[in-house]
């Protein structure tokens, strides 16, 4: 097999995520009628903080170290794995979104210790919190791949995405567009964005992820902060690879158009982000019971075909 | 010769139902007494022709026995433990009458089911059923030591008519190993009696129920 | 031969009335322990190696025989009163030194002079090898009489009103049981009478063929309901845990190993009867129905008892219900049975001794007065804890195989529904004796004001050890001869 | 064998010893522990061979006692499950020797080595035993074995409820293994398993219930599961690791056993163990969220594994059952290597509890925290434990859900019910992954990461030296066993081979390779990761000064209180109080009503809900019907006597 586009989809995919965060703050921006910070603010974020000396609380040991570096490097993996456009990535084999699904989970797992290291209320409380929603999401998006799966017979992700063509949506358009939702509503959760969390208020009581990161500081915070623009694009890839199903023989082009849908996503997540108002904190659950609800209704669709 | 027999057959029937009527305790002993004397002639009448003479010698043991020694024990048991004078059922006299009918009734029902083989009385099983029964209406229904006693006597009376009946020709090895055993369980048994009324004030066997597993009031909450 | 193993015990009985120094008397019971033990060992040797001759053909009227039926009985009752008479001197002794206040309501009482009780109980040892070696129904029947008087006064060794209580309760059920198994031998005999055969064990298997069978039938019922009553089988099982619990601990061994067994040999001798008769199917029936009664009736009592003596007593009901089903079921039950008479009689003694040392140590028969016996008594509670394992049926022990032999039958013989309840009460026993046995062996209990430390007496340990070695042994190594011995007793059935 | 029978005397002479011993701790201590050792290093030689060659030995000596013969056999698949015995009772010995100092003179050591070495005497028979008599010899050994290391703090109460549980649990497994047996050789005079006969459906049903009772009270499988969560932690934490990590497998490795002659398998017996299996380890794992002991938290964990490994034999069953291969020979495989992975993992974990338990005197979370600075090592190792247990990657947990995973989405693309089946219990792997995620974070946060909560846990000490080297030898293991996982293929496919027919061992051997290559692939590269984030963290773009420390920004809170952090009750909870209707958790909730509140306080308590709420009633109903009963034997002569008069008149006139 040939190494070359790999990488290059790879190197990609490491350059452009952060960018995917900028465009959604532009577009909010636009909705707030502001000017909104530049596209490449998370770029010069993390150049600083790279720069920075890291300050560590008395209380913590290794393990509130050793978290952001795990996350980030579960997370590079990941998307060492994620098919690009829909081709294959360095790997691909049956069954891998179950390794990716995990190596997020190995991602949460570090950050959650990392957060419950520091000994402070609020970092647990973030912790305690963004286990109940993974809880809740996990299942869902779990039941979404296994309803993909289902519809187009193939059991690993490059698969999927290969046959997911234009004529599998004209057959299947409700399975997919369900899929599609409930995808969109996990994506939102996960990312820690409107209405499930609120990633720039700064209220410490009502935030999730942010308050998990309070007390890291320097280069464990960019890991972090790029960590969290890799596992946007995860999310958003995934929609993407939903939404466009047209596969032109040429890489370019497909490539192309790829990203193109990749900003378009982010767009709809700043979109989103503005129309709505942010869930209560009990509610965030109802809302993943939702997506899991609209993995649950394609499944069964896909079955009953 | 078999009417004499069966006359005697008849005469214990009414012994039964007069034991089971009876409220006097010296009475009581003095009619079991009675029983086992009758029961005790009955081999020299049963069989055909003149007794045979081990048969003779047998009876006359079985006559003292019964008719005199266990009498006599009782009695001094009786005395001894200064028991009132009446057997103090349990049940009212009517209702023993009641049961014992019942039992004659059900032991010739069974007497029906059991031909004996080549006896020539009639009646046997059903006499020696009925007395059997009447024995454990006594051991169920009265409330003192001796009067159970009595009733195991009564049992014993019955297996006797039973067991007379029919071995004339049985070797006398075991008869006698039987008897003596008999005799042996009256004299533990008044031995255990004086010892009862020695330990309790009085022989009713309501004071003989401290062992027991009964969780009065434990359950059903 | 066998005359001699009768009279050994009778006339060291009558002797030990009219000795009157203890140590003497001790001396000679445990002598003729030993020497009885040891004229059983060579009979069952010689016959083993002779071969059995008096299996199925009719011999000239004996009365005092062994088959291998009563070989195997005679055994067990032997060895159980070689212990049982180690045990006894030591008790004796710890009892001549504190007399008892009582164990429950703290009563001072004095206990029967020692001449009576080693007179009654060799003497109960003379009864009890009439029971195995009569071949006449009628001596059986007056041996089992004997056994019954000779064993009231053990009952009544300490003379306080409870124990005086069981004894009257055991003498009277017992006597009116044994009664009736006189009646239920002339029905026998009135059945064999056109035969006349008599009572000889031997000429009515001979002739069973042509016994009269209502009279057959109404003589097993009679027989088995006197001998059931002597053997404790519910609802005729009434005195058993009375006896058991005030009577000294060697007693209820000797009682609970022994005696159960002699009167299940009655109940087993008309069974062989009627089996040749072709009345197996009715005997069969009547006795899987008691048995399983039993079983039930123990395995409710178990949950409810207040005195571990009792509760012992109530397992020895069980297992006298575990041994009439696997009769009653036949085939392979039958060793079944006669194994698990076997392993219970030496396992039920060895937890009697256990008890009783038990009871020295904790002056108490409530369960809920016992606690941590581990710290006041190690050697004590293990024992114990390994008797409750053991008489539960835990591999290894001949008990375990008995049951499952007996459940491999059932299920056989597509008895499921027999089997099932089997297991529930067996799993009900399991766990409600659990429960006891941890709660007394286990935990913690703060030193009674003035309690001084318990010294174990070894002499009363040792035989429960060494029969619960023998019991654990049975399960995982079957001597042949024994194997042997069973399978041809199995053939006297 | 002859290398199996030598390590089974080495075990027995060696608990004798131990026993004689009893007096002299360290000799007690020193014969118990060699003897385990060597018995481990002998034992595991033939069992890998096995393995390897893929050639069963059998022995067969004469055994003079009703239906039994000495008859063993080892082959692939009793020697996939006696590997994880010897590894861990080996290092479990190790450990114990450390673990037990601080008892001497107090316990008595000598009994509980001897009852140490007996229990794995006895597991080794379970495994080999080919004859039903020496099964159960083996089965009740090792009841009574573990009773007493139960029963090893006796004075404790709770340690006598757990043992009463536990022992009345066993027994009656054991009468229903008595019963399947019974069965299953009824026709047969030895109960050799070589002489089974497979009974017709309705007996076959019969028997596989009954198997499932009766394996399943040891397998610990809810609604079976009462007894695990006492036992296990009043035991010792080294003999907690050897009972959940290899004990309760035999009720596994019978269940499949007994399945082997119950051939042709009934769809429904797939349903049901399918079911079972994702009751358990969700409910399971639920439960383990709400405890507040960490050994309890294990225990609990415990039977959600098992759950887990239920639920791929019954999909297995589902799948053989409409002859989907592929997917029985995965879950299959899937199943089997769970069985081997969590042996490691949740030995590593119990003994990381016995640790704290040894060098914070409690396991009680409330008591704990910040025991990453005073026991480093135990830390780190036993979060590896935890991430392994999560299943997350690169430990060895993950390969074993993995290859359940994929069996469940290869069922997808088939009929439906097998698609449903798949679906179901990927759901059930997923959902449960995740909160035994929260659980393990939960776990490992309140023992571990923040302030001591108490001075006991700031007082803790670090484990001795023999704890830690057992524990980083399990540790590496899981690691290696997640890296490595294609190696496990060989073996795995052998016992798979052996316990469900050939061509499952060969279908996961080939449907499961290229996976789990690809899987240790991408471990490797998240190590890679790893080490490169970790060595660049700093050197990316050189920063000036080193790093400085000061007190946890707990937004203004100049020095937070280790009071102030959060509890492992307020952790838990958000879910928990969203599953209350399974948990029934008592707790009391603050009421604020003034505007200025006082002093409040929240506390939850998870209660064992199927204890209390099903058998406890139950046996109390039982025991009421045993008092109402107890009134026949209530003292009156005479009524006894009538008791023999009446049913001797029903007798007669019954019979008559």
């Amino acid at each position: 097999m040939e190494i070359i586009k790999p990488a290059v989809q790879f190197l990609a995919v490491m350059l452009l995520s952060p960018l995917l965060l900028g465009v959604i703050n532009r577009v909010k921006a636009f909705f707030a009628g502001r000017r909104g910070q530049p596209l490449m603010q998370l770029y010069f974020e993390l150049f600083k903080l790279f720069q920075k000396t890291p300050v560590y609380s008395r209380t913590t040991t290794w393990v509130f170290r050793a978290g952001p570096v795990i996350g980030v490097s579960a997370m590079v993996t990941a998307l060492a794995i994620l098919p690009f456009a829909g081709r294959p990535s360095f790997l691909a084999f049956d069954g891998d979104f179950i390794f990716l699904i995990y190596l997020l989970g190995l991602a949460r797992f570090a950050t959650v210790l990392a957060a419950l290291d520091t000994g402070s209320a609020f970092e647990g409380m973030g912790a305690s919190r963004e286990m109940q929603f993974a809880v809740f999401s996990e299942p869902a998006f779990f039941l979404g791949l296994a309803a993909l799966a289902r519809a187009t017979g193939q059991s690993s992700l490059a698969g999927m995405f290969g046959v997911l063509t234009g004529d599998l949506w004209r057959t299947a358009a409700p399975v997919l567009a369900l899929l599609t939702a409930s995808f969109f509503i996990v994506l939102l959760a996960e990312n820690s964005r409107v209405p499930a969390d609120d990633p720039n208020t700064h209220l410490e009581l009502t935030m999730i992820h942010e308050v998990m990161v309070l007390d890291h500081s320097g280069p464990e915070l960019a890991y972090i902060l790029y960590g969290a623009a890799l596992k946007l694009w995860f999310f958003g890839s995934l929609i993407a690879c939903m939404v466009l199903p047209r596969h032109s023989g040429s890489w370019a082009s497909d490539s192309g158009l790829f990203l193109l849908a990749m900003f378009v996503v982010a767009a709809a997540v700043g979109v989103t982000e503005s129309v709505l108002a942010r869930l209560r904190l009990t509610k965030v659950p109802y809302m993943l019971i939702t997506a899991f609800a609209f993995s649950a209704l394609a499944l069964i669709f896909q079955v009953g075909r | 010769m078999h009417t004499f027999a069966e006359l005697i057959i008849v005469f214990i029937i009414l012994l039964d139902l007069a034991l089971a009527v009876t409220g006097g305790l010296s009475s009581c002993i003095k009619l079991v007494a009675l029983q086992g004397v009758v029961a005790g002639l009955l081999p020299l009448l049963a069989g055909s022709g003149a007794p045979h003479p081990r048969a003779v010698v047998f009876a006359l043991v079985i006559i003292t026995l019964k008719g005199v020694v266990f009498p006599s024990l009782l009695a001094r048991a009786r005395d001894r433990s200064g028991a009132r004078k009446d057997v103090e059922p349990l049940i009212s006299y009517p209702a023993s009458i009641m049961l014992c009918l019942g039992a004659f009734i059900a032991s010739s029902w069974m007497g029906s089911r059991l031909p004996l083989p080549e006896t020539n009385i009639a009646w046997i099983v059903p006499a020696s059923l009925a007395t059997i029964f009447t024995g454990f209406l006594l051991i169920t229904t009265r409330s003192k030591a001796i009067t159970q006693v009595l009733g195991y006597l009564v049992i014993e009376n019955g297996i006797y008519i039973f067991g007379l009946a029919l071995f004339v020709e049985q070797p006398m090895m075991v008869e006698l190993a039987i008897l003596l055993d008999v005799f042996v369980a009256v004299f533990v048994m008044g031995i255990a009696i004086f010892h009862i009324s020695r330990e309790f004030d009085h022989i009713d066997t309501a004071e003989l129920s401290e062992l027991n597993d009964w969780r009065r009031g434990e359950y059903g909450k | 031969m066998i005359i001699t193993l009768m009279l050994l015990p009778l006339a060291a009985g009558i002797l030990s009335f009219l000795i009157r120094d203890d140590n003497t008397r001790r001396t000679l019971l445990l002598w003729t322990a030993r020497g009885h033990f040891l004229l059983t060992a060579v009979i069952i040797y010689t016959t083993l190696a002779l071969g059995f001759v008096f299996i199925g053909e009719p011999p000239a009227v004996v009365w005092f025989d062994y088959d291998a039926l009563g070989l195997l009985f005679i055994g067990i009752t032997s060895l159980l009163f070689l212990g049982a008479s180690h045990y006894a001197v030591t008790y004796l002794a710890l009892e001549k030194r504190d007399p008892g206040e009582d164990a429950d309501d703290g009563s001072i009482f004095n206990n029967a002079p020692e001449a009576v009780f080693t007179g009654c109980l060799l003497l109960f040892l003379a009864a009890m090898t009439a029971v195995t070696a009569s071949r006449h129904m009628g001596l059986l029947w007056a041996s089992v009489e004997a056994t019954t008087l000779l064993s009231a006064p053990l009952i009544y060794f300490h003379r306080h009103k409870r124990s005086l209580e069981a004894t009257w309760k055991y003498l009277l059920i017992c006597s009116v049981g044994i009664a009736l198994a006189l009646m239920g031998n002339l029905f026998l005999g009135a059945a064999g009478l056109k035969t006349g055969s008599g009572l000889d064990l031997g000429s009515l298997l001979a002739h069973a063929a042509i016994l009269d069978k209502p009279l057959l039938k109404a003589a097993f019922l009679f027989l088995f309901v006197g001998y059931g009553t002597k053997m404790g089988l519910s609802p005729f099982h009434t005195w058993l845990p009375d006896a058991h619990s005030e009577a000294p601990a060697v007693v209820s061994a000797l009682l609970s190993g022994a005696l159960l067994n002699c009167a299940f040999l009655g109940i087993l001798r008309v069974n062989a009867v009627c089996a040749a008769a072709g009345l197996a199917d009715f005997t069969g029936g009547i006795l899987i129905l008691f048995g399983m009664f039993s079983l039930i009736t123990a395995a409710l009592f178990i949950l409810g008892q207040r005195d571990y003596k009792r509760l012992l007593a109530y397992s020895s009901i069980e297992h006298m219900g575990i041994l009439a089903l696997g009769v009653g079921l036949g085939g392979g039950a039958v060793f079944a049975a006669l194994l698990g008479a076997l392993s219970h009689s030496l396992t039920k003694a060895g937890l009697f001794f256990t008890s009783g040392v038990v009871l020295a140590c904790e002056k108490t028969k409530r369960i809920t007065d016992v606690r941590g016996l581990w710290r006041r008594a190690p050697r004590t509670a293990v024992l114990w804890l390994g008797g409750f394992f053991l008489i539960t049926g835990m591999p290894p022990s001949g008990i375990f195989l008995a049951k499952f032999l007996i459940l491999k039958e059932a299920m056989a013989q597509k008895h499921y529904w027999l089997a099932g309840v089997f297991l529930f009460f067996l799993a009900m026993l399991f766990a409600g004796m659990a429960k006891v046995f941890i709660s007394m062996t286990f935990g913690e209990r703060e030193a009674k004001p003035g309690e001084k430390p318990f010294a174990e007496p070894a002499g009363m340990l040792v035989p429960a050890a060494i029969f619960f070695a023998c019991v654990i042994f049975l399960g995982l190594f079957m001597p042949a001869w024994l194997s042997g011995l069973i399978q041809n007793a199995t053939g006297n059935i | 064998m002859a290398l199996v029978l030598l390590s089974f005397v080495i075990l027995l002479l060696s608990a004798l010893l131990a026993l004689c011993l009893n007096r002299n701790t360290h000799r007690a201590q020193d014969a118990g522990a060699y003897g385990a050792v060597s018995a481990s290093i002998a034992g595991l030689i033939p069992a890998v061979k096995v393995l390897l060659s893929g050639t069963s030995e059998t022995l067969s000596l004469p055994w003079p006692v009703p239906l039994g013969s000495f008859s063993l056999t080892l082959d692939p698949l009793s020697a996939f499950f006696l590997i994880p015995v010897f590894v861990l009772t080996g290092l479990s010995a190790v450990y114990g020797v450390d673990y037990l100092k601080g008892y001497s003179g107090r316990k008595p050591l000598g009994l509980a080595w001897a009852s140490f070495n007996v229990l794995t005497a006895a597991m080794m028979l379970v495994f080999t035993a080919a004859n039903a008599v020496l099964f159960m010899l083996g089965w009740e050994l090792m009841a009574a074995a573990s009773f007493l290391l139960v029963l090893f703090e006796h004075e404790k109460p709770q340690s006598r409820r757990a043992a009463f549980i536990y022992l009345a649990a066993g027994g009656t497994g054991a009468l229903m293994l008595l019963a399947v047996f019974a069965l299953l050789g009824a026709n047969s005079s030895a109960l050799d398993f070589s002489s089974f006969a497979a009974p017709t459906r309705a007996a076959a049903s019969a028997v596989f219930l009954l198997a499932l009772c009766g394996f399943g009270l040891k397998a610990g499988f809810i609604p079976l599961h009462v007894w695990l969560p006492e036992a296990h932690p009043a035991a010792p934490s080294h003999v907690s690791a050897v009972m959940s990590g290899v004990m309760i497998k035999t009720g596994i490795y019978g269940l499949i056993r007994i399945l082997g002659y119950l051939r042709p398998w009934e769809a429904w017996w797939g349903w049901t163990l399918l079911v079972l299996g994702a009751v358990s380890c969700l409910v399971g794992v639920l439960f383990a969220l709400a405890q507040h002991d960490l050994k309890r938290v294990l225990a609990y964990s415990s039977i959600e594994n098992i759950g887990i490994i239920l639920l791929a034999l019954g999909l297995g069953i589902i799948g053989v059952t409409h002859s989907a291969y592929p997917l029985a020979a995965l879950a299959f495989a899937g199943a089997l290597l769970h069985v081997f992975n969590h042996s490691l993992f949740k030995g590593l974990l119990f003994m990381g509890a016995g640790a704290v338990l040894h060098g914070a005197g409690t396991a009680e979370f409330e008591a704990l925290g910040g025991l990453s600075k005073r026991m480093p090592r135990t830390a780190l190792l036993f979060l590896a434990g935890a991430a392994a247990a999560c299943a997350l990657p690169p430990f060895n947990g993950f390969a074993g859900e993995f290859l359940i995973y994929l069996g469940a989405f290869r069922g997808l693309n088939s009929s439906a019910p097998v698609a449903l089946a798949g679906v179901l219990a990927g759901l059930s792997l997923a959902s449960a992954g995740a909160v035994a995620a929260a659980a393990f974070t939960r776990a490992g946060g309140c023992t571990f990461l923040g302030e001591p909560r108490t001075p006991r846990a700031a007082g803790a000490h670090e484990a001795g030296g023999l704890m830690l080297f057992s524990m980083y030898a399990l540790a590496s293991l899981c690691l290696a066993a997640g890296l490595l996982s294609p190696l496990l293929l060989v073996p795995l496919s052998r016992a798979v081979g052996a316990g469900f027919g050939g061509i499952y061992g060969a279908g996961s051997g080939q449907e499961a390779a290229a996976p789990l290559i690809y899987i240790s692939a991408g471990a490797l590269l998240l190590l890679a990761m790893v080490a490169l984030a970790f060595a660049k963290r700093r050197s990316l773009f050189p920063v000036a000064r080193a790093a400085s420390e000061v007190p946890t920004w707990d937004c203004g809170y100049a020095a937070p209180t280790p009071r102030m952090q959060y509890g492992a009750s307020s952790f838990a909870q958000p879910l928990t109080d969203f599953f209350q209707p399974v948990l029934r958790k008592i707790g009391q909730y603050p009421v604020l009503s003034e505007y200025f509140p006082g002093k409040a306080s929240f506390s939850a308590e998870a209660q064992a809900v199927f204890y209390n709420s099903f058998y406890t009633p139950a046996a109390s109903r039982i025991r009421d019907l045993a008092y109402r009963f107890s009134w026949l034997q209530h003292g009156r002569l005479q009524i006894y006597i009538m008791y023999i008069v009446v049913s001797l008149m029903g007798l007669l006139l019954w019979k008559l």
